[in-house]
């Protein structure tokens, strides 16, 4: 059953993000990218890591979505129905990134220590779990990234507001 | 949600991650709207997360100590945040460079070459 | 008595340091004043004589003692590991001559240039160069070794380079002072390279030891090396006089040297520096002796040929001063065959009466170009020595004295010369000196009867030189007459000296009054034919010339040698210049530039691949990544693992 | 004066020699722009006080006890093994003094300088305490070091006050910079790769002399291939065939002082390093090299003489002379033995006493004409008799009239080489007539001939443009009649600093030469 | 669980987070017209933390944090000292610059402070993750820094092209951690170096390819490098500097510690190390090569400094002490001499409102001091004596000689010389170009502080360079046992 579910929902991810790459409208490609994290999601669920599957949704599919149509809708001008074309040299970036994923499966498929399956899930993975480690272990960079979201903020608010030089 | 029989190996995983990460691969390669851009790199990052759970949930669930068993996890949040940090700078910027430009065209951001 | 003497000899340095000091104090201190400038000149070379003439005169009172225990005085000078040279004084009977001919020539030619060079605005710069060149001049003849030697050569032949460029403004005097340098150069470059290869080979330069070394290993080949080699410094050594001495083929300066100021033709270019070559030659006459025969035989050789050669240009030549140079080549020529057919003094004899009698025509011919105001040709004389009574007299001397008629000077020289060449066998040799001496007498005699015998030209108001021009002519003249005098009553200068080189025994010989009448017959013939075609004009000069134009063209011409040098200087050196500096710039300096012009060129084109569009660095950046890792795998042997057959096979 | 007298170790005299240039240097600095007469007086003053101190220590450097003297050693970067070492033998105290007569002559060759006066007395400075810097350093590191400060004042003195003839100034200021750069950074692999193998015994050192000392750590394979090295950096800066073209340009474009040193002495660094590092150090190399070098070196004797008879230009015609000149510096360093050494310090000293002053004369020369295109010029002996002198005596010494230092280094050289090299030398010797000839071509075509009207309005040197003409002629002069005061001084240099002995045991080693 | 000492540890990043902080507060709140402060505040700051941070360095203990996810040993301790130098001569040399920006200018400096903040956590970390967050954080710092005047559409194009490459790079980093995460289970230098030696499979070869290339684009790296000039050029210039000096040395500071557990895992033996000084040598000859057509100066700087990375790589490809010692001692060299430069380069484009090197025309006479302190800065980048860069390439090619690379130090060394051509050309514009007519440019306070200084320290280092090389050793000590 798994099995099922893990084709179902990894297919419709790989198809959603190729619906990203290819659609000719930008706001199509949003929606193909809501899409693609969850199923990301839920191949997350099934690698019974439930939490970071519940911040996928939250933060990609809720928070970072919502500000790519955002900015879809500030920025739009013209034909919405061609506003995500590809440029010209889409053959060549094609091969590159058929090159990549080659090397990349190569080597998946090259390592015999990767051809297994799943040993009982033991580890938990809850947030408090979690929560634990990113207090204790990763303190630093907890800290760190908060001091990221921090400059973050204060960057988008700086570059959406603008910055002029005094004449 | 009781999972555990479930029968689908680690490289396929892997292999799900490696073609998610190279069809945003393509998307930056290819894509001529910059926010189209800012998605797939979206796209390289969750391929990336994907990794990280996989291998947690694989190889090194049951490595002893509770010190590693969740390493992966936390990676994958980490780069939840940074992406989304990212994101939220890169929109920043795009709307900036509309306003300069006129334009979320990257063919066009040639001003800076040679 | 011979070691009074010898304490007389260690002043010897004195000599040359004396004009050396004039040099100095003309240089730095006096050169504003004229008048002090010369007096200081000739007071430091008057001085020079006398002690020159009080030196000679103990040399003459040393006797045989001298000849075998040269006065030599040694101070080092350069003292180097693998190089020690000495500098010193060497008095014996040959530096003993020279010394004198040498300071009285110059004192002469001093005191004849207070005349000459009235006015001159150079006078200050002529008297420095003058008593430099005394002092060089003077400070080779008593070298003891072979760079010394060398050092004072080569600074004579800058002071014949400064004096012949003296009229600098001139460019023939500026082109000749050139040629003059350049040509010696070229001689140079032999001797330096004999000298380089005798101290290679027996450490030392010094002429007493190399002689001595010479002397006893001549036997030992083992010792010093092959004949062979030795002659091969021989002629090394050779090549130095020959571009000095104005040998053929380096004879080309010398006529042209004849640009400078008449006293100095006088002095260097007649009766001094020119025979330095000769000097040279004697005091290696050791090396000479060892070497192979051919050497000797070479010296013969080149002498004989040069001695004719030049006069037969003498001949067909028009201008005063180059026919006396011609004809000072010519004499050249004759104290080198000398040399080269073993008779070693009466070389010596004749460098003496030769340079009296030809510095007495020379300051004559600068008197008769004084009084007609530049005027050269001596066709545009005539007539002169009623006008001029003591530069004809004098001059008349010297034509007697060089075509070799007794008493004068030039007789006794000449006559023992030619009658060693006979006596050593070489009758060839000895028939071009005799063939020469009749040439000669033919065109000093036609010098003299064209320009002082000839009718006057209206156009010339020529005039008696003043006091101090003809003094040094009268006593020049007397010398002219009774230099030769030092060979009586034996017939042979080496009895006057006591000298012969490798110390053999001196054997007085009688004069060989049969063969001295053939060369008196020469030279008398040679007056009469010339009286014949240009005083009694019985035979005209022009009809001769006509009827062989071509002969007379290319004695004229001198035989094309300068034009055939120019050529070569022109289109071979300056074309392998041309080409040379075209490979330089070209191709060495292309392949720089080129260098540069690739790496900029590449840079240029490098700098297109920063095209400013993002996706194509992302492209470059992944590609690369996949070619490195494609390189790395592969160059690790991981990459049959990668075989993807193989792998979903299972095969492992 | 007594050297004893002296403390051997920890002399603070070359340290002196070094800064009095430094600080007046720095005075320059803080002097305003326009006091140019004060500007001069204080360059004057501290080179002045450099070449007085130098002459010191040439009389009262005790030739019998030879090595090196007026030492001092004080550890700079222990780590590296970097001592700031200063000291001079019989070799480099020629050297020295050299530096300090021209660089002193070079300030009065400057003396109408009027642009930028500033700058230019305070670069020239620098330059002259580089090239000092290189002389007395007793250490590989400083000596680089201060071989590399002098680069770049070149450059900017060339491009600011430089002159353009057939290249650009800009060109050939950085066609010299990059030319010698990169033969110095083939230099640097070397001295690296020197020093590596010298600390194999856990004690790094930059040391000359204990470099020289470590023989058993260099292989013979490693020698061939480090001095190869070294023969390029060092042959790029002696301007070795076919390594030469920066020079004519170089000295063209550059001004009179600037030309002066770099001919004068910055050139002969190439020569000084081939002997402290190449022979000394890498005997084995140097002895596979030198055919190669003798070989190279008359091509520069005979090809560079060649060339400079194509010239017009006086710059260019001296820029060739003195790349031929240097042929003989480096037949005789191919040599390997202690009389072509000699010779070979000797040469080095001789042209360069006699290149300061001929670029001096032709500075003035084309200060006072705008031109130094040999044609245009002529009869300047009428209006300028004394400048006359001074080139004519400098053409004599060029083309080695005895009784210059010229002719005995020369005459030294061949005795040296001729039983090495004899035919090599024989064509060297060859090379003396063609120098004759285009010397005395540019003396005639330049200073006789008649009386240009042109030329009328020039007025003599005089006052201190004297000076360089003074100083150098004494010089060349009084080393050439009294010739024991310099070479017996490099003599010592030469057989006290153990080359000698280096030169004799390497004499002696059989190897496959290329000849 | 958590090490009670190790607040004191962290205090100097702790205090540039609060400096952060509180700068961005301060600019919020205080009015427009008593901004001028923030420069020096910001300035006292730093110098108070760089004080501290120097003390630590020579009194500090090595100690590992969190299991050894932190480390502080005197390597990291040097990086940080080098981060807060390179920090506050920024500062000091902008203060101009910031001037004319009308509001923000308290965020800029807090974003100059978070990004000092994220290099320090990359030289200090001790694993992958807690390098990656201090990585992005300096970088997310850097896409704003770079896009700050968002009126300038050069500016912001930069800050664009510099998000999208750097978060690709990013992003293959990140997969090259996963790899490494999936091959030995941890994160942590010292376990992947005993995990990755036991197992040379393609696997790590593509982890170790994608972190070079992920840490490779971040000290541009030839082919990683394209990024570089464009952003540079578009950047505010104090921006450029800091991009150039600082994030380039963190990049380093982390490649050192990854590169050797690589080592250690003979990856990096055969072809790999190969590789490295294929691209190493490939860096110095193009970033070299394409400097010498460049016009504008702050490209040609940018060129510069990937040729620069070039030598820095060398020293770590020599695998030991001393080229460690070589990278730390050059790249604290670099920090002065490259921050003269863009000083002067700042000021002169403030002032002449133009980055091309022919407006340097006449610099010589305008402002002496910029002209030479820009030409002392040069010099010593191209490696002329006795400026700092002549001995800091000499420790990096001779330990890099050491090792058995010769070909690498011959590339080095002419390349350097190579460079000295475009230098020059700077030189010659500044020294030969007459300047006709315009007024001179007059250099005040901080700026006037910064070139001297700098100018004074890259002397002085060249002169006497044993006080930073014993600093350097003892970082490079530190790091290998």
């Amino acid at each position: 059953m798994g099995t099922v579910v893990f084709f179902i929902f990894a297919i419709m991810a790989i198809a959603a993000a190729w619906g990203v790459v290819t659609s000719k409208n930008i706001v199509h490609s949003a929606l193909y990218l809501v899409l693609c994290f969850s199923g990301v999601a839920v191949l997350y669920v099934l690698m019974n890591a439930d939490f970071l599957a519940a911040v996928q949704l939250l933060i990609y599919t809720g928070a970072v979505a919502i500000m790519i149509v955002f900015a879809v809708m500030l920025t739009l001008r013209g034909d919405i129905s061609v506003s995500n074309t590809e440029n010209r040299h889409w053959g060549w970036g094609a091969l590159v990134a058929a090159l990549v994923f080659i090397i990349m499966a190569l080597v998946i498929l090259a390592n015999p220590d990767w051809r297994i399956l799943a040993t009982p899930w033991t580890s938990g993975g809850s947030a408090e779990d979690l929560s634990l480690l990113l207090l204790t272990r990763f303190m630093i960079p907890f800290e760190a990234a908060a001091v990221l979201l921090t400059v973050a903020l204060v960057g988008a608010v700086v570059l959406a507001k603008g910055v002029k030089e005094s004449k | 949600m009781n999972l555990s029989n479930l029968s689908v190996g680690l490289s396929t995983y892997l292999l799900v991650g490696a073609m998610l990460f190279s069809i945003g691969l393509y998307g930056v390669f290819a894509k001529r709207n910059i926010i189209a851009i800012l998605m797939s790199i979206e796209l390289m990052l969750n391929a990336v997360n994907i990794n990280f759970v996989a291998f947690n949930r694989f190889v090194w669930n049951q490595k002893s100590g509770t010190n590693y068993i969740l390493t992966g996890h936390v990676a994958a949040l980490f780069v939840i945040v940074v992406a989304a940090a990212e994101v939220a700078v890169g929109l920043a910027l795009v709307i900036t460079i509309y306003r300069n430009r006129q334009s979320t065209n990257v063919d066009e951001f040639n001003w800076l070459k040679w | 008595m011979f070691k009074e003497m010898h304490d007389l000899f260690r002043w010897a340095w004195l000599i040359p340091a004396l004009p050396f000091l004039s040099f100095l104090l003309i240089a730095f201190v006096t050169k504003r004043s004229k008048g002090l400038s010369s007096t200081v000149s000739i007071l430091a070379i008057l001085a020079s004589l006398g002690l020159a003439i009080a030196i000679a005169i103990g040399i003459i009172q040393s006797g045989a003692e001298i000849v075998e225990h040269a006065a030599i005085v040694n101070v080092n000078w350069l003292n180097i590991g693998g190089l020690k040279i000495d500098f010193g004084t060497v008095v014996d009977p040959l530096s003993g001559m020279m010394l004198f001919v040498v300071s009285l020539v110059a004192s002469m030619v001093q005191i004849y240039s207070l005349g000459y060079m009235h006015g001159d605005k150079g006078w200050s710069r002529y008297y420095c160069y003058q008593s430099l060149f005394a002092a060089s001049m003077l400070g080779m003849v008593l070298a003891t070794n072979l760079l010394q030697l060398f050092i004072f050569w080569e600074l004579v032949g800058l002071c014949s380079y400064l004096l012949i460029g003296f009229w600098y403004f001139k460019v023939s005097a500026r082109e000749a002072a050139k040629k003059a340098f350049m040509t010696t150069r070229v001689g140079d470059f032999g001797l330096l390279l004999g000298m380089l290869f005798l101290y290679t080979k027996f450490g030392t330069l010094d002429f007493a030891t190399l002689a001595a070394i010479l002397n006893t290993n001549i036997q030992n080949v083992a010792v010093i090396g092959t004949a062979s080699y030795v002659t091969v410094m021989a002629f090394l050594v050779f090549m130095g006089p020959v571009g000095k001495s104005g040998q053929f083929p380096l004879h080309v300066w010398l006529p042209d040297a004849m640009e400078g100021p008449t006293p100095v033709s006088a002095l260097i270019h007649a009766a001094t520096m020119v025979v330095a070559g000769v000097y040279l030659v004697a005091r290696m006459y050791f090396l000479f002796v060892h070497a192979s025969p051919s050497a000797l035989q070479f010296v013969a050789d080149i002498g004989a040929f040069t001695a004719i050669f030049a006069a037969s240009i003498a001949i067909a030549q028009d201008d005063i001063k180059r026919i006396l140079a011609y004809s000072t080549l010519s004499q050249l020529g004759y104290m080198m065959f000398a040399l080269g057919v073993g008779s070693y003094s009466g070389s010596m004899f004749h460098l003496m009466t030769h340079a009296f009698f030809k510095a007495l025509m020379f300051l004559g011919a600068g008197s008769v170009i004084h009084a007609l105001h530049e005027k050269q040709n001596i066709w545009d004389m005539g007539g002169l020595w009623k006008k001029m009574p003591i530069t004809g007299w004098t001059f008349f001397i010297g034509v007697m004295a060089i075509s070799g008629v007794p008493p004068f000077a030039g007789f006794f020289s000449k006559d023992e010369i030619l009658a060693t060449a006979l006596q050593n066998g070489h009758p060839v040799v000895y028939a071009v000196g005799l063939f020469t001496a009749f040439l000669t007498a033919f065109y000093m005699s036609r010098l003299f009867f064209v320009a002082f015998c000839g009718p006057e030209k209206p156009e010339n108001h020529p005039h008696e030189s003043p006091w101090s021009m003809t003094i040094p002519l009268i006593i020049l003249a007397f010398f002219s007459v009774v230099g030769g005098w030092a060979a009586l009553p034996d017939h042979n200068f080496a009895f006057f000296l006591h000298y012969l080189p490798l110390g053999q025994e001196y054997e007085r010989e009688a004069i060989n009054w049969g063969l001295a009448g053939i060369s008196v017959i020469a030279g008398l013939l040679g007056i009469g034919l010339a009286y014949i075609i240009y005083l009694k004009k019985a035979i005209a000069a022009e009809s001769i010339v006509a009827r062989f134009p071509r002969v007379y063209k290319v004695l004229q011409n001198k035989y094309y040698v300068d034009e055939f040098y120019l050529w070569i200087i022109n289109n071979i050196m300056g074309g392998v210049a041309k080409v040379l500096y075209w490979f330089d710039i070209y191709v060495i300096d292309g392949i720089i530039n080129g260098i540069a012009f690739i790496t900029r060129g590449s840079a240029k084109t490098l700098r297109r691949t920063s095209t400013g569009q993002l996706q194509t660095y992302a492209m470059v950046f992944f590609f690369a990544v996949v070619i490195i890792f494609m390189v790395f795998a592969f160059g690790e042997g991981q990459l049959t693992s990668l075989n993807p057959l193989a792998t979903l096979g299972g095969v492992k | 004066m007594i050297s004893s007298a002296l403390p051997t170790t920890n002399s603070l005299l070359l340290p002196f020699i070094l800064l009095a240039p430094l600080v007046a240097m720095l005075m320059i600095i803080f002097l305003p722009k326009d006091e140019s007469k004060t500007i001069k007086i204080v360059a004057a003053i501290g080179t002045l006080i450099s070449l007085v101190l130098s002459l010191y220590a040439f009389f009262a450097y005790d030739r019998v006890l030879g090595g090196m003297q007026f030492t001092l050693t004080i550890p700079w970067i222990p780590d590296l093994g970097v001592n700031l070492a200063f000291g001079v033998d019989g070799i480099s105290l020629p050297m020295l003094l050299l530096t300090n007569i021209i660089g002193f002559s070079s300030i009065y060759a400057s003396w109408n300088m009027e642009k930028r006066v500033k700058e230019f007395f305070a670069l020239l400075l620098i330059l002259i305490t580089g090239v000092m810097g290189t002389f007395i350093a007793r250490d590989l590191f400083i000596f680089f070091l201060f071989y590399e400060i002098v680069v770049i004042p070149i450059y900017i003195m060339v491009i600011i006050w430089g002159s353009t003839k057939r290249v650009s100034k800009e060109y050939a200021g950085m066609k010299l910079t990059i030319y010698l750069l990169i033969g110095s950074a083939f230099l640097l692999v070397g001295m690296i790769a020197l020093y590596l193998a010298a600390a194999k015994n856990g004690q790094p050192t930059f040391m000359f002399d204990q470099l020289a000392q470590r023989q058993d750590l260099y292989s013979p394979a490693f020698q061939k291939v480090a001095f190869g090295l070294m023969l390029f950096g060092f042959g790029s800066l002696i301007s070795m065939f076919p390594f030469h073209s920066w020079s004519p340009d170089g000295y063209a474009g550059a001004p009179t002082a600037v030309s002066m040193i770099h001919a004068g002495v910055l050139k002969k660094i190439g020569g000084y390093g081939l002997i402290r590092l190449g022979i000394f150090v890498l005997p084995l190399g140097a002895r596979y090299w030198a055919p190669i070098i003798a070989f190279l070196a008359i091509c520069n004797v005979l090809y560079a003489a060649f060339i400079a008879l194509a010239q017009k230009d006086l710059k260019y015609v001296v820029g060739y002379s003195s790349v031929s000149h240097m042929g003989y510096v480096l037949i005789a360093l191919a040599a390997l033995n202690p009389t072509a050494m000699t010779g070979a310090i000797a040469m080095m000293f001789a042209h360069g006493v006699m290149s300061a002053l001929i670029f001096s004369m032709i500075g003035f020369i084309y200060e006072k004409t705008h031109t130094r295109n040999i044609p245009d010029l002529g009869g300047l002996a009428h209006q300028m008799p004394r400048l006359a002198i001074g080139l004519m005596l400098a053409g004599m010494a060029s083309l080695g009239l005895p009784s210059t230092i010229n002719f005995i280094s020369e005459f030294t050289i061949f005795m040296g080489t001729i039983h090495v090299y004899p035919v090599l030398a024989m064509l060297g010797i060859f090379g003396i007539i063609f120098t004759a000839v285009y010397i005395l071509r540019m003396i005639a075509n330049v200073l006789f001939g008649p009386r240009r009207p042109e030329w009328d309005h020039l007025v003599d040197i005089r006052g201190p443009e004297l000076v360089p003409l003074v100083i150098c002629v004494f010089v060349i002069f009084i080393t050439g009649i009294f010739p024991n005061i310099l070479l017996g001084m490099i003599n010592s240099g030469v057989y006290s600093s153990g080359l000698a002995k280096v030169l004799e045991t390497v004499s002696q080693v059989k190897m496959g030469g290329l000849f | 669980m958590v090490d009670f000492n190790i607040a004191t540890v962290l205090t100097p990043e702790i205090a540039m987070a609060a400096l952060a902080l509180i700068l961005l507060a301060i600019g919020l709140l205080i009015p427009p017209g008593a901004r001028k402060g923030m420069m020096p505040l910001t300035a006292f700051s730093l110098l108070g933390v760089l004080g501290y941070t120097l003390f630590d360095f020579f009194h500090g203990t090595k100690a590992l944090f969190l299991d050894g996810l932190y480390l502080h040993d005197q390597f990291a301790v040097y990086f940080k000292v080098l981060f807060l130098a390179a920090a506050l001569l920024v500062v000091l040399s902008s203060g101009g610059y910031v001037q004319k920006l009308a509001e923000h200018r308290g965020e800029f400096y807090s974003l100059i402070m978070t990004a000092t903040l994220g290099m320090m956590i990359m030289a200090g970390a001790g694993e992958l993750i807690t390098m990656y967050i201090g990585l992005e954080l300096m970088t997310i710092s850097f896409y704003i820094l770079v896009a700050y005047l968002s009126d300038d559409a050069r500016s912001s194009e930069a800050g664009i092209k510099y998000l999208v490459l750097g978060a690709t790079s990013s992003a293959i980093l990140l997969y090259g951690i996963s790899l490494v995460y999936g091959l030995t289970g941890s994160t942590q230098y010292t376990e992947i170096a005993s995990g990755l030696g036991a197992n040379l499979s393609p696997a790590s070869f593509l982890a170790t390819v994608f972190l070079l290339a992920g840490l490779g684009f971040k000290i541009s790296l030839v082919p990683f490098h394209l990024w570089a000039p464009d952003i540079y050029e578009g950047a505010p210039t104090p921006v450029t500097a800091f991009l150039a000096i600082a994030s380039k040395a963190a990049a380093f500071a982390v490649l050192i510690r990854v590169y050797l557990l690589m080592m250690n895992s003979q990856a990096f033996s055969g072809t790999g190390q190969t590789l490295l000084v294929v691209l190493a040598a490939l860096t110095m000859i193009l970033g070299n090569l394409i400097a010498i057509p460049q016009t504008n100066i702050k490209r040609l700087l940018a060129y510069s400094s990937i040729a620069q990375a070039g030598y820095l790589m060398v020293g770590i490809i020599a695998e030991s002490v001393a080229g460690v010692k070589g990278v730390l001692f050059y790249a604290m060299i670099y920090v002065f001499a490259n921050m003269g430069a863009f000083a002067v380069a700042t000021h002169v484009s403030e002032k002449q409102g133009s980055d091309q090197i022919k407006d340097f025309a006449g610099l010589a006479r305008r402002s002496p001091l910029a002209a030479v302190v820009m030409t002392a800065s040069l010099l010593s980048l191209a490696g002329i004596p006795p400026l700092a860069g002549f001995v800091g390439k000499f420790y990096l090619f001779s330990a890099v000689m050491d090792s058995g690379y010769t070909a690498i130090a011959y590339i080095g060394f002419v390349m350097s010389m190579v460079s000295v051509y475009y230098y020059l050309s700077v030189v010659k514009v500044m020294f030969l170009g007459e300047g006709e007519g315009l007024p001179d440019i007059p250099v005040h306070g901080a700026v006037k502080f910064t070139m001297v200084f700098t100018m004074l320290i890259t002397l002085a280092i060249g002169i006497y360079p044993t006080p930073l090389a014993q600093m350097a050793a003892a970082a490079a000590q530190s790091l290998i046992k």
